[in-house]
């Protein structure tokens, strides 16, 4: 696609948006670039979706340079790492461009905008009642995450870890385990999770890619029905478990939404509407109106539950 | 028989690789019932010929007839589906494969479902062996074979395909004359089943004892075919080198100065024990010994390439660290080894790196362009190498120029001391006697030199003193008159019947 | 032959500690359905990588395309189910198995034909396939929703106590361990692999045997994607990334030597096994989740070593066995060795 | 006798190496003409910071491969040496004596290597398989989850400011040092020549009073120091030491080697060939991203090229490969050893 090159043309008169997801191939992000192309289309801007095909900063700094040459107007970003990216971003930002971060953030000096899924607290706090009404308030616990790096797994799980100590006295984390948002490091993991803690009684993983490959593990084990598993999943992966009652419920906002969300305020900040200062407000097409919030904070709402009852309406 | 109709024949063969004109004009009649030796200098082309007879190589011109067929082979398996064997001057057999598998690769006896039949290949391996006489193991593999029983594995394989036309490139080289005698019983009895052999040496005696037509060969073109019987040896030596050859051993006596080299107590498990001896600076000091007796291993444990368990080297009052060539090479010692092709030299590197490897990196820090050009073409002048230039590849020179290059090499160390192994070893008469000349000539101007060599006559007609190696042990010191072939042989075979035995021969 | 055996042995061995070690400390390691099933049906995969990639090894080559490969007929796999619902599984299984036989038959092609190194091909054909699967794929990945229920239970279906996949990977080991010890062409890989140059000068089909090892590898690599398909239920751009270092890994852990020749595919099956078991026992004995690949890395070293011990050990008992009774070269040489060397003398005489 | 078969233009110029050095031209070319926003200073830039660290990999890597081996550790040894620098930054040691300590450590993890090829005999591409899975291990071990982050920016400049008003960054200059270091190294003294005789048949070598172990040994202490030096380069340029950091590394590195002409078999190499084969990676990159292409296809035309440059030379120089093939078998074998 020569999009880009188109956008390097002219950032001034038509704007150029370039989606930079933590990966390629990941299905969460195809449903955020698909919300941020409707965005797009509504605004008349350009979006084009660029990354790695693994999760690592390191992959992911010369998309961002590339931008910065192309002089596109602004960048929609997953962070794969808060710091080790920032300094890309800086140099973006020197030459014009206007920094998203969505879904994963970096430190706040390197962005002008956070777009933010739903508040840590709120997402920790779902998946806790979540995984508490399904083993029944006692048990063990584990937590499948992604990447050992993944900055808000580990905020959220570093969340979840002080509410179980406060709110959860019988619950017990037993251990956290990464499976690198690899399907088959996750199904792995979480094999050897069942093997090494036989009185587990749930199975936490707040990502998308872990969350299916426990599921599948356990769908096809003898721990079926024995062993809960909760934590964020997009519909589509999950269904097959829901429907065969291997997973309860489990939770995630709407990507799509959240990449929607994501473009309108870029669009919004290359627009000038905004500056990213606490207190802007701008309007988000078929989402409404939006404020920003402490350091360049944007709230996209409370995480959605999806159940049997329910998941038969998405389809993302 | 010998005007029966030709069972092979080449006329006007021609390979070149790239620049190199291996062969201009190869020409061959071989008759059915008929042992023909092929004959000529190194680098004449009869490897190239029995390449592609055997199907190795294509050949650019020329015509191959098979019992009157033209053929023109496009790789060795047709050769051999044609019904010609081929033993190739280097035993090419697989380490990690069995004798008995090496022998009948491709070919292995089958049972039902096409299954290999390991038993009748084992039985078939065995009968072979005893037809040649030898008692090796049929299971074992082929790694660590010694190059004689490589050979006789060769041999074994071509005879075992029960071939039309048998060609056998320089099978003797390694061989010892035990199995000389067997490999010549069975190519009779392949000649009187009317089979056409044909049998490449450099020993002319054998050509003399086997063999009832030869044809020469000189720079990759025909030069004569005659009856055995009705040309001399020196008459072929002329027609091989196109000159008369000057002496073979033009030995000047000469005045051993200090002791240059000294070895004291060398030890070796296995290999050679208690050896202990002397070279003075301006003396040869010839090693002599059946193959297999250990001597290339003391050169090698006195270079430092081997180890040893006990004992002490002494070079110019310097006792050597065991084990390290870089000190020997900076004592003044200098190592010809007996591989040439895979110790001697880098034969992908050009004759100038070659040449300059040892003695120019000893002494830069840094190597200019042209610095190894200079030095390599001053000894490449000096040796009279023939090669294309300075910046071609070894490999592309002949077994006789490229012993040239490894003495150049060592002498460009200025060493005190020389050992040179098999320093003749499949080289031809021509070159043979410009080495010997060269030796005696370094001897004379006070280098020391040790000469390990398989060919007694070498030996004899080459040193000052000889010593006897028999099963890794000196028995015996000569000095040059009482260095008597048979007293030589008496000290170096186990077994007072040998001298009755070799005097038969 | 017998020493190889003992090879083995030694891997058998250690997978038997290592199982028993961690069923001590954890019963269910063995003795709990899931436990029992996992121990087998885990390395299947593996296995049916590594016996394709030992095939090219003991050639004296390497496939470092068999992840891409994977990847590629994984995908396959879930696209013909998505595209053409009705299409018998046994119809989509030999397609991918197809598509992989073509993708290593393209690396032997041009190993062969141009006489490349198959390191640097295969690297080639490592981003270009991965990058193929990419391209097709973009975000788009097959879900467990996407593939018939049948295909999928296949991934985890016992039979009598034993995982269906288990049985395939089994047979693949069996089938192509008999081809390599009794037939003509298996002995001809391993002569090809023990020293190329002398296959050539021997006549062997030389390239035809390469074609025929690199075309097997991907045949197998193909198999193991469509097993990836089953067993792990979801397959997107990136499956089986990586895994060509574990695959070397396992071979090479299960004494089949890197520089061709020697080894058999059921060491590399055993390696194989070996490799994951210890994967799965090292959370278990309580080893944390980061320090496990350390521990692996120190086991493939270890492995080697231990193979050079028991090579040098061999190759002095053979160097032993030429000096003790040293075989038709050396023995009867002494009796008679004057000859020659008299009739030498005297040609040379003649010459002078 | 002549010193050359050929002039020296013909040597120079017809060469492996140059047909790399030519694409890379080519390709630049192209790109700048073709390719919106190429031609601009943050090109340069971007792309000596991007290549950095594969190109300083390469030059040890360069070396090894023409001895026949090879060093697949090396990404591993970056990944534990950013680790080491990160936590010793935060045991609170200045810049260089946390650079000196990670660069020994690399060293050693060189060592180890070296010993286990050169002294113990083993198969490098199997020793440095393992190798890269126990140092990636003890990477990750010792950071877990966490990354350390924050390094001053003083530290960080040297790895990313540019040369005052230049499009070039500062550590061009360490580079270009490096790269000359190493191509004297192999060139022009005796170790190199040394190297490449090993790299054609060690045995010769041995024979020829070369110490082939202590040569092996050296290079892979080498290539573990520069990796090392490379990891620190890492954490500087990102700012952050991770124990994931640069995972995958070892086959741009090899890719980048073997494009620039280095015989995977050992004996036949130059520097400037590899400095090519690195910088044609770097551009082909930089300029598809450019044009909007995503990594698949990047992966695709790196991997081709990486393929036709091994096979068009023997295709052009179809006499040569028949006449390698037909060199008596025991080089042969002496020289397919290594494949
Ligand atoms: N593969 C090759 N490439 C280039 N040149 C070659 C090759 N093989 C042989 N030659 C050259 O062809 C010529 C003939 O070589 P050949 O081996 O046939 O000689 P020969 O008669 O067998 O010598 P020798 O008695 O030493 O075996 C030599 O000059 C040699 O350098
Ligand atoms: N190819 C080989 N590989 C390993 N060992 C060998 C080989 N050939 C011979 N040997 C062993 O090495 C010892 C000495 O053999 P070698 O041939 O070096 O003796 P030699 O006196 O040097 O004979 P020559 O120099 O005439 O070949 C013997 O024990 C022999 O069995
Ligand atoms: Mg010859
Ligand atoms: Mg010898």
């Amino acid at each position: 696609s020569g999009g880009g090159g188109e956008g390097g043309g002219g950032g001034d008169d038509d704007v150029a948006i370039t989606m930079l997801p933590k990966n390629l191939g990941n299905p969460y992000f195809e449903a955020s670039t698909a919300g941020a192309q409707e965005a797009a289309g509504e605004l008349g801007v350009a979006v084009d979706e660029v990354g790695p095909d693994a999760a690592s900063p390191d992959a992911q700094v010369p998309f961002i340079n590339t931008a910065a040459q192309q002089g596109v107007s602004a960048l929609v970003v997953s962070a794969n790492d808060p710091t080790a990216i920032g300094d890309a971003l800086e140099e973006a930002r020197s030459a014009g461009t206007k920094v998203v971060t969505f879904d994963s953030d970096t430190e706040p000096q390197f962005r002008d905008l956070f777009v933010n899924q739903a508040s840590a607290e709120g997402i920790a706090d779902k998946q806790l009642e979540l995984i508490a009404e399904q083993i029944g308030g006692a048990g063990e616990i584990a937590i499948l995450s992604a990447s050992a790096n993944a900055t808000n797994q580990n905020a959220w799980i570093a969340l979840m870890e002080e509410k179980l100590a406060s709110d959860y006295p019988d619950i017990e984390l037993v251990e956290t385990v990464y499976g690198d948002d690899d399907d088959q490091t996750s199904f792995d993991k979480t094999a050897a999770l069942l093997q090494s803690h036989p009185d587990l009684k749930g199975i936490v993983s707040p990502t998308t890619v872990g969350i299916a490959a426990a599921a599948r593990y356990v769908s096809t084990s003898e721990y079926k029905g024995k062993v809960a598993v909760t934590g964020l999943g997009t519909p589509n992966q999950m269904r097959e478990y829901v429907e065969d009652g291997t997973v309860e419920a489990f939770a995630l906002w709407n990507p799509t939404d959240l990449g929607y969300l994501a473009t309108q305020a870029a669009a919004a900040l290359v627009a000038g509407d905004i500056t990213g200062a606490e207190g802007d407000t701008f309007e988000a097409g078929r989402l409404g109106e939006y404020t920003v919030g402490a350091d360049g904070e944007v709230l996209l709402g409370e995480p959605f539950v999806y159940d049997a009852s329910n998941i038969a309406d998405f389809d993302f | 028989m010998p005007n029966a109709a030709p069972m092979l024949r080449l006329e006007g063969v021609a390979k070149s690789f790239g620049p190199v004109a291996a062969l201009r004009s190869g020409t061959l009649v071989v008759r059915p019932g008929s042992i023909h030796a092929l004959v000529g200098e190194n680098g004449a082309g009869k490897s190239t010929l029995v390449k592609i007879v055997g199907g190795v190589h294509r050949r650019d011109a020329g015509v191959v007839e098979l019992d009157g067929t033209p053929v023109d082979f496009g790789g060795p398996a047709e050769a051999k589906a044609a019904g010609v064997a081929v033993i190739h001057q280097e035993p090419a057999s697989f380490p990690d494969l069995t004798v008995t598998e090496n022998i009948y690769l491709g070919r292995e006896p089958l049972r039902r479902f096409r299954r290999i039949d390991r038993r009748a290949m084992r039985d078939g391996a065995r009968e072979l062996f005893r037809s040649l006489g030898v008692d090796l193991d049929p299971d074992r593999p082929a790694e660590g074979l010694s190059i004689a029983d490589q050979q006789i594995v060769e041999i074994a394989k071509a005879i075992s395909l029960d071939a039309r036309v048998l060609v056998m490139d320089e099978p003797t080289a390694a061989l010892s004359a035990v199995e000389v005698r067997r490999l010549f019983t069975v190519a009779r009895g392949l000649r009187d089943a009317g089979r056409a052999v044909v049998f490449i040496s450099h020993r002319l005696d054998e050509v003399a004892d086997l063999c009832d037509t030869v044809t020469v060969m000189r720079d990759g073109a025909h030069v004569s075919t005659d009856a055995v019987a009705d040309v001399t040896p020196d008459e072929l030596v002329r027609r091989m080198v196109g000159r008369d050859v000057a002496e073979l051993y033009p030995k000047v006596p000469s005045t051993p100065g200090e002791v240059a080299l000294r070895v004291e107590g060398l030890e070796s498990t296995g290999t050679f024990h208690d050896v202990s001896f002397e070279v003075r600076a301006g003396e040869i000091v010839g090693l002599a010994g059946l193959v297999g007796a250990g001597r290339s291993e003391i050169a090698r444990a006195v270079f430092g390439v081997d180890r040893y368990d006990a004992g002490r080297v002494v070079v110019g009052g310097r006792v050597l660290t065991p084990g390290d060539p870089a000190a020997a090479i900076a004592a003044g010692l200098a190592l010809v080894p007996e591989d040439r092709r895979l110790q001697g030299l880098v034969v992908e590197s050009s004759v100038a790196r070659n040449v300059s490897s040892v003695a120019l990196r000893r002494r830069r820090a840094v190597l200019l362009p042209g610095a190894e050009a200079e030095l390599a073409r001053d000894w490449a002048g000096r040796l009279a190498v023939k090669a294309g230039a300075l910046d071609a590849d070894a490999t592309t020179m002949s077994g006789g120029n490229q012993q040239k290059v490894v003495l150049a090499k060592w002498l460009a160390t200025h060493p005190k001391v020389l050992i040179v192994d098999e320093p003749t070893r499949g080289i031809d008469v021509g070159t043979k006697a410009e080495v010997h000349r060269l030796l005696s000539g370094l001897a004379a101007q006070g280098l020391a030199v040790l000469m390990i060599s398989s060919e007694l006559s070498e030996v004899l007609g080459m040193a000052d003193r000889v010593l006897v190696v028999r099963e890794g042990r000196i028995v015996a010191e000569l000095d040059r008159a009482a260095a008597t072939p048979e007293a030589v042989m008496r000290a170096a075979t186990p077994g007072a019947s040998a001298v009755a035995e070799g005097g038969a021969a | 032959m017998s020493l190889l055996r003992r090879r083995e042995a030694g891997i058998a061995l250690a997978l038997l500690l290592v199982i028993g070690v961690t069923t001590v400390v954890q019963p269910g390691f063995l003795f709990s359905a899931g436990g029992w099933r996992d121990l087998l049906l885990t390395p299947a995969i593996l296995v049916v990588l590594a016996v394709g990639q030992a095939v090219v090894v003991i050639t004296r080559n390497v496939d470092l395309s068999v992840g891409s490969v994977l990847g590629l007929t994984a995908y396959l796999t879930g696209r013909l189910f998505i595209d053409a619902p009705d299409l018998p599984l046994v119809v989509v299984a030999l397609a991918a198995v197809a598509a992989g036989t073509l993708l290593g038959l393209v690396n032997g092609a041009i190993v062969a034909f141009a006489r490349v190194p198959a390191l640097v091909i295969t690297l080639g054909t490592l981003y270009v396939y991965r990058g193929v699967t990419l391209t097709w794929a973009g975000s788009d990945r097959i879900d467990a929703g996407d593939m018939p229920r049948a295909f999928l239970r296949l991934g985890t279906q016992q039979v009598l106590g034993v995982p269906v996949l288990t049985i395939v990977a089994a047979v693949v080991l069996a089938a192509v361990a008999h081809y390599l010890h009794t037939s003509r062409g298996g002995r001809q890989l391993y002569a090809i692999g023990s020293d190329p140059a002398a296959a050539a000068l021997a006549g062997l089909p030389v390239r035809r045997r390469l074609l025929g090892a690199f075309a097997l590898g991907g045949a197998l690599a193909g198999l193991a994607g469509v097993m990836f398909a089953a067993r792990y239920g979801t397959v997107s751009s990136g499956a089986g990334t990586g895994m060509e270092l574990q695959v070397v890994g396992a071979v090479v852990v299960g004494g089949v030597a890197i520089f061709g020749g020697s080894g058999t595919v059921a060491g590399a099956a055993l390696g194989a096994m070996l490799l994951l078991t210890i994967n799965r026992a090292l959370p278990v004995v309580g080893i944390p989740d980061f320090w496990q690949r350390a521990v692996v890395g120190a086991l493939i070293i270890g492995a080697i070593a231990l193979d050079r011990v028991l090579a040098t050990r061999r190759s002095r008992r053979l160097a032993a066995a030429r000096d003790a009774d040293p075989p038709g070269g050396t023995t009867a040489v002494g009796p008679a060795a004057p000859g020659p060397d008299h009739d030498r003398t005297r040609t040379e005489e003649a010459t002078a | 006798m002549r010193s050359h078969a050929r002039p020296w233009w013909q040597r120079a110029l017809l060469t492996r190496e140059m047909l790399t050095v030519a694409i890379l031209v080519v390709a630049w070319v192209v790109a700048s003409a073709t390719v919106r926003g190429f031609d601009g200073p943050l090109t340069i830039t971007y792309l000596v910071l991007d290549i950095a660290p594969v190109l300083l990999v390469a030059l040890p890597m360069t070396l090894i491969v023409a001895t026949g081996e090879i060093d697949l550790s090396v990404a591993s040894v970056v990944g534990l040496s950013s680790v080491t620098f990160g936590l010793l930054y935060q045991a609170g040691l200045g810049l260089w004596a946390a650079l000196a300590a990670s660069v020994l450590l690399g060293a050693v993890c060189g060592a180890v290597n070296g010993a286990l090829v050169a002294y113990a005999g083993l198969p490098s591409l199997a020793v440095t398989i393992g190798s890269l899975a126990l140092y990636r291990g003890l990477a990750v071990g010792l950071l877990g989850t966490t990354a350390v982050t924050g390094f001053p920016d003083s530290w960080t400049d040297g790895a990313t400011a540019n040369l005052s008003e230049s499009p070039w960054p500062v550590v061009t200059l360490g580079l270009l040092a490096l790269a000359a270091v190493f191509a004297v190294l192999l060139h022009a003294t005796p170790f190199g020549r040394n190297v490449l005789d090993i790299g054609r048949s060690s045995e010769a070598a041995r024979f020829s009073g070369v110490d082939v172990r202590r040569t092996l040994l050296i290079l892979f202490v080498l290539s573990g120091a520069v990796s090392a030096l490379a990891g620190v380069y890492y954490t500087l340029r990102y700012g952050s030491a991770r124990g994931d950091n640069a995972t995958g590394l070892e086959l741009q590195v090899v890719a980048a080697v073997l494009l620039g002409g280095v015989s995977i078999f050992g004996g036949r190499g130059a520097l400037h060939g590899v400095v090519a084969g690195v910088l044609l990676i770097g551009v082909l990159g930089s300029a598809l991203r450019l044009e909007g292409v995503t990594v698949n296809v990047i992966n695709i035309v790196i991997g081709t090229a990486l393929v036709v440059s091994v096979v068009a030379p023997r295709i052009a120089g179809g006499v040569r490969v028949r006449r390698r093939a037909s060199t008596s078998p025991r080089d042969g074998s002496a020289v397919a050893q290594r494949s």
